[in-house]
């Protein structure tokens, strides 16, 4: 029963980063904050009432079913949060990078675990180290720290008396205030 | 006769009574004793322990336990016979044949029931 | 927060109500789960029914230290991710770093990375298809994996003076070029490990206790192996043919000839195999690299300073373990700005519950081992 | 192991000095039980030292080889001790009494067990007429004790275990039993100086190749070794039934389980390799050097083999060696009756 996928079997030709995003913006063009192409990856910032949605047409309409990775960063300067989604596929080339800004005092998204199993750590690992929330997520609980852990540590204003900073703070203006020690 | 089994007597005393003296007597007098309460929990893995292990066992288990149970009552007549069987020959070869296939018949039957796959 | 503890109320109320459940905790401290990684297993019987990993044992802040140090300085603390494949690690690292700054690896340094990589690959997959042995009551085969595990460590060892935390990558290249006669060395290791494959067969694949140990247990089923994104041997023993070397090339990889060993139905044995076989295919590929190997520098010209233009990356590579990937979000420092590790074996292991039920306890220690987890990379 | 006249003799000597009869014939005895005791002891010690020897020579490695100067012979010995000093645990949870009185009984059997192993002609404790029945039924008095060490420790790994433990003896017993019957069919005693001696010119090995095959597989299962460990597989119940045993304790099972190995070997030794029978040798350096192959065999399979998961345990019991041992027999009972 080997699937047997050779490189990029599906179709045959080769979707390009632009068409892929004409087709997202073809269908979301009001959701879509910003769109680019770099290092051949579609790049797309979209608004967050929909990612659910969006996520959804990537994975069952342009093929792109494989979540590589879903990660948190944190944008004080900017007060907001970004939720970051790479997503590929093992049937066609191309990569896809979604980004998703959420206020950062009430970070609150879609979850995507229907859709991607694998979701559920990294949302959970999310959720652990910058606090930001998925509704309809199974099982929304810390997974890498012990549950009676007080706040999340890779907030940027995140403090701890035993965390040791970096020594030299070359951080630009208007950026991130260095961590302090107590 | 009686008199063969003491020495199974009191193998099984002194056998007790060498345990006894290793762990109360011998080990007693070297051996450090500092309990903690942390020493003195239950081992599983780190965790405390949810529930208790002494739980209803599944009724799978007893199973294997009437199954054995019937072919241990078989060997039990099983020995008798083996030792008279060259004097009584034939018949006693029939005989035992009968009873064995109706033993292996609920072997049988308990292997296509099912009833020999562990839970 | 109350989440797990209710969780736990919530347990030993259904507990109460049905005496035929346990649930038993395997692990932290327990031998069969590779670390400190614990299970709250449901068992009926011997059976199991549910299976809820908790992790985070060894967590040790990977991330928010990664973000305080210098591009540079990271370096020594991939080492301790994936500790058993630590050159496969500092390489991810370094060509994230790579990409990201755009900067040229010299041509000797790429041969070196993939001799490299490829022999730490045999180490790491040794080194479990030894602890898979001693999940499954086989000791011998533990021993026999250490011994060409060690001749491997004694080969890192020349190069970089460690035998299991090298920091030997640099951005842009190698620490330091290889010690004359080193390469000698390598084609005489291989020379010695080629029939050592066919011996441990003989300790494993060729006894019918340990085929019919894994052969039908703990299947994963190719949609499951995509919801759940595994990667390496666990999504190519579920009959995907796709390994990151050949699918997104990387280094100089498209140079080599080699096969990509596949299962078929996604249980243990087809991770077994597929792991086993990999070895073959290092070998070949070393032997390949060590012929065309050319002579030159093995560093780029990087600056004291690292600093990496605005922007962001998503840089993957095939460890022995799968997809580990890098992101890292530059904010123009010379440090990250948000430096996130994609760990092969985290997100594996998430695919394990839905592996799980319907099978023996004994059944799950070798599904934990097929998925070959190192819980340095898992918690992070 | 002294003619009995010797012996009658000594009695009367007692009885002319006015002390009780019992007196002269329990010290006899308990000196007869000291040898054994001490025996056994000696044997485990070596038999651990042996294990960790030929298992590290399997494995590309030296093993012990420092305690006691050559290849670590004392090795054993410095274990025990150790183990003496050890704290004795027993979990606040624990059955007390019960988790107490387990490793005595499993102990107690498994030294009750040498009272009819033959280990040269005369050289056996008390050789009674049902010999192997007693025997089969004292060493499973074991599988008790296992059972009350895992179901008092209130450990769930160690009840795992216990049930396992249970499920297993009661499985393998009867093959057992049936594989021993077709020698026995053959002699027509269960005594076993008399099967011993039924071997003088043939061994049964070799008109009951079968039979020793199911027997001795058996045998591994019943002393919970590689590749049948599964009541204390360590890396699935961590240690099964003696997971919260410590110290002095954790010792004796340790010296019960070398001590059945030792049994279960013997009685294949007389069974079916002659007992104590060859040449030019002593009967009971016969009978040693023939055990002691059987236990190398036993430590051999243990290093190489994979072990077994539960129900492929219940499996070979049931459906694979319960039916050849009745094969076995059937076909021993036709080929006497008709040859």
């Amino acid at each position: 029963m080997a699937l047997n996928f050779g490189r990029w079997t599906s179709g045959g030709e080769s979707v390009t980063a632009e068409e892929i995003l004409q087709q997202i913006q073809g269908r979301f063009g009001d959701e879509i904050r910003t769109a680019e192409v770099r290092r051949e990856e579609a790049c797309l910032t979209i608004r967050a009432d929909r990612n659910y949605e969006i996520c959804r047409f990537i994975k069952e309409e342009l093929g792109y079913d494989y979540l590589n990775c879903l990660s948190g960063v944190d944008w004080p300067a900017d007060n907001e949060m970004e939720v970051v989604y790479a997503i590929s596929s093992l049937k066609q080339p191309g990569k896809i990078m979604l980004r998703v800004r959420l206020p950062r005092d009430e970070p609150v998204l879609g979850s995507v675990v229907p859709l991607w199993g694998t979701a559920n750590w990294h949302e959970r690992e999310a959720f652990d180290l910058f606090g930001i929330r998925f509704e309809n997520h199974p099982d929304l609980r810390r997974i890498l720290l012990s549950e009676d852990w007080i706040g999340h540590p890779l907030q940027k204003d995140y403090q701890d008396e035993r965390f040791v900073p970096y020594p030299w703070d070359d951080r630009k203006p208007g950026g991130v205030a260095r961590p302090t020690t107590a | 006769m009686a008199a063969d089994y003491a020495y199974v007597a009191l193998f099984l005393i002194v056998g007790a009574l060498f345990v006894v003296f290793n762990i109360d007597i011998l080990s007693r007098l070297i051996r450090p004793a500092k309990p903690t309460p942390v020493k003195l929990t239950t081992y599983e893995c780190g965790e405390d322990p949810i529930g208790s292990p002494w739980l209803r066992i599944h009724i799978r288990y007893y199973l294997f336990a009437l199954i054995y149970i019937l072919f241990a009552v078989e060997t039990v007549f099983l020995f008798p016979w083996a030792i008279v069987y060259r004097s009584l020959g034939l018949f006693a070869f029939i005989e035992m044949v009968i009873f064995i296939v109706i033993l292996l018949v609920g072997l049988a039957y308990a292997w296509a029931t099912g009833a020999l796959e562990w839970v | 927060m109350t989440t797990v503890n209710l969780q736990l109320e919530q347990i030993k109320e259904r507990t109460a109500e049905s005496m035929e459940e346990m649930w038993v905790n395997m692990g932290p401290q327990h031998p069969s789960t590779h670390g400190v990684l614990r299970l709250l297993l449901k068992l009926d019987g011997e059976v199991i029914r549910e299976c809820i990993p908790y992790l985070g044992y060894m967590h040790r802040c990977h991330e928010k230290i990664g973000e305080n140090r210098a591009y540079v300085q990271i370096i020594p603390y991939t080492d301790r991710l994936d500790y058993l494949a630590s050159m496969y690690n500092n390489w991810a690292y370094c060509l994230a770093c790579e990409r990201l700054m755009g900067i040229p690896v010299p041509e000797r340094a790429e041969y070196l990375r993939v001799i490299i990589g490829e022999l730490q690959r045999i180490a790491s997959h040794l080194i479990w298809l030894g602890t898979f042995g001693l999940d499954l009551g086989n000791f011998t085969i533990f021993m026999w994996c250490f011994r060409e595990r060690e001749m491997v460590l004694d080969l890192f060892e020349a190069v970089s003076g460690q035998r299991l935390n090298y920091s030997f990558m640099r951005i842009g290249g190698l620490a330091l070029d290889v010690p004359e006669g080193w390469l000698a060395d390598v084609k005489a290791f291989l020379e010695w490990f080629k029939p050592r494959l066919p011996e441990y067969d003989r300790l494993s694949t060729d006894q019918i206790i340990w085929q019919k140990r894994i052969q039908g247990v703990g299947i994963l089923k190719p949609e499951d192996a995509i919801s759940y994104a595994c990667s390496g041997p666990v999504l190519r023993g579920s009959g995907f043919h796709w390994d990151l070397r050949r699918d997104d090339p990387y280094s100089i990889y498209d140079r080599f000839d080699f096969d990509i060993p596949v299962g078929e139905s996604g249980d243990v044995w087809d991770r077994f195999w597929v792991r086993r076989r990999e070895m073959e295919e290092s070998v070949k590929i070393v032997e390949q690299a060590l012929k065309e190997i050319p002579p030159g520098p093995v560093l780029s010209p990087v600056a004291k300073k690292l600093r990496a233009p605005v922007g962001d990356i998503y840089s993957r590579v095939e460890t022995p373990r799968g997809e580990l990937g890098f992101y890292i979000v530059a904010d123009g420092s010379e440090r990250p700005y948000r430096y996130k590790v994609r760990a092969p074996t985290f997100v594996n292991l998430s695919a394990l519950p839905v592996m799980l039920p319907g099978y023996f306890i004994a059944d799950c220690v070798a599904v934990l081992g097929s998925i070959d987890i190192v819980l340095g990379e898992v918690d992070r | 192991m002294v003619s009995p006249g010797a012996l009658d003799q000594f009695y009367a000597l007692f009885e002319a000095w006015g002390i009780p009869w019992i007196v002269p014939r329990l010290s006899i005895m308990l000196g007869v039980v000291s040898i054994i005791i001490g025996f056994i002891s000696v044997a485990a010690m070596f038999l651990i030292w042996w294990e960790r020897k030929i298992s590290a020579h399997i494995q590309a490695r030296f093993g012990p080889m420092r305690v006691g100067g050559w290849h670590g012979w004392a090795q054993s010995i410095a274990d025990g001790i150790k183990l003496l000093l050890k704290e004795d645990i027993i979990p606040k949870n624990a059955d007390r009494p019960i988790f107490i009185l387990a490793p005595m009984v499993v102990f107690a059997s498994a030294l009750a067990a040498y009272v009819v192993i033959p280990f040269g002609p005369g050289l056996i404790v008390q050789d009674l007429n049902i010999g192997i029945l007693y025997i089969i039924a004292i060493s499973s008095l074991a599988v008790v004790g296992i059972i009350m060490a895992g179901w008092s420790s209130n450990n769930k790994y160690a009840a795992l275990g216990a049930l396992r433990s249970a499920a297993q003896a009661v499985s393998y017993e009867v093959p057992l039993v049936i594989s021993l019957l077709g020698p026995i069919l053959l002699v027509g005693s269960l005594s076993m100086t008399k099967i011993v001696e039924a071997q003088q010119y043939l061994w049964f090995i070799v008109v009951q190749p079968l039979a020793f095959l199911t027997y001795f597989t058996c045998a591994v299962a019943e002393t919970n070794r590689l590749p049948f460990d599964i009541p204390e597989a360590e890396s699935e119940l961590v240690a099964g039934f003696h997971v919260e045993y410590s110290g002095m304790r954790f010792a004796i099972f340790f010296l019960a389980e070398y001590a059945n190995m030792f049994v279960v070997c013997a009685i294949a030794t007389t069974v079916f390799l002659g007992g104590w029978q060859g040449p030019f040798l002593p009967g009971w350096v016969w009978f040693l050097i023939k055990t002691f192959f059987l236990l190398f065999v036993m430590i051999w399979l243990r290093w190489t083999l994979t072990r077994v998961r539960v129900d492929q345990l219940m499996h070979v019991a049931w459906k694979v060696l319960l039916p050849l041992a009745f094969l076995n027999l059937g076909v021993t009972g036709l080929a006497t009756l008709f040859l």
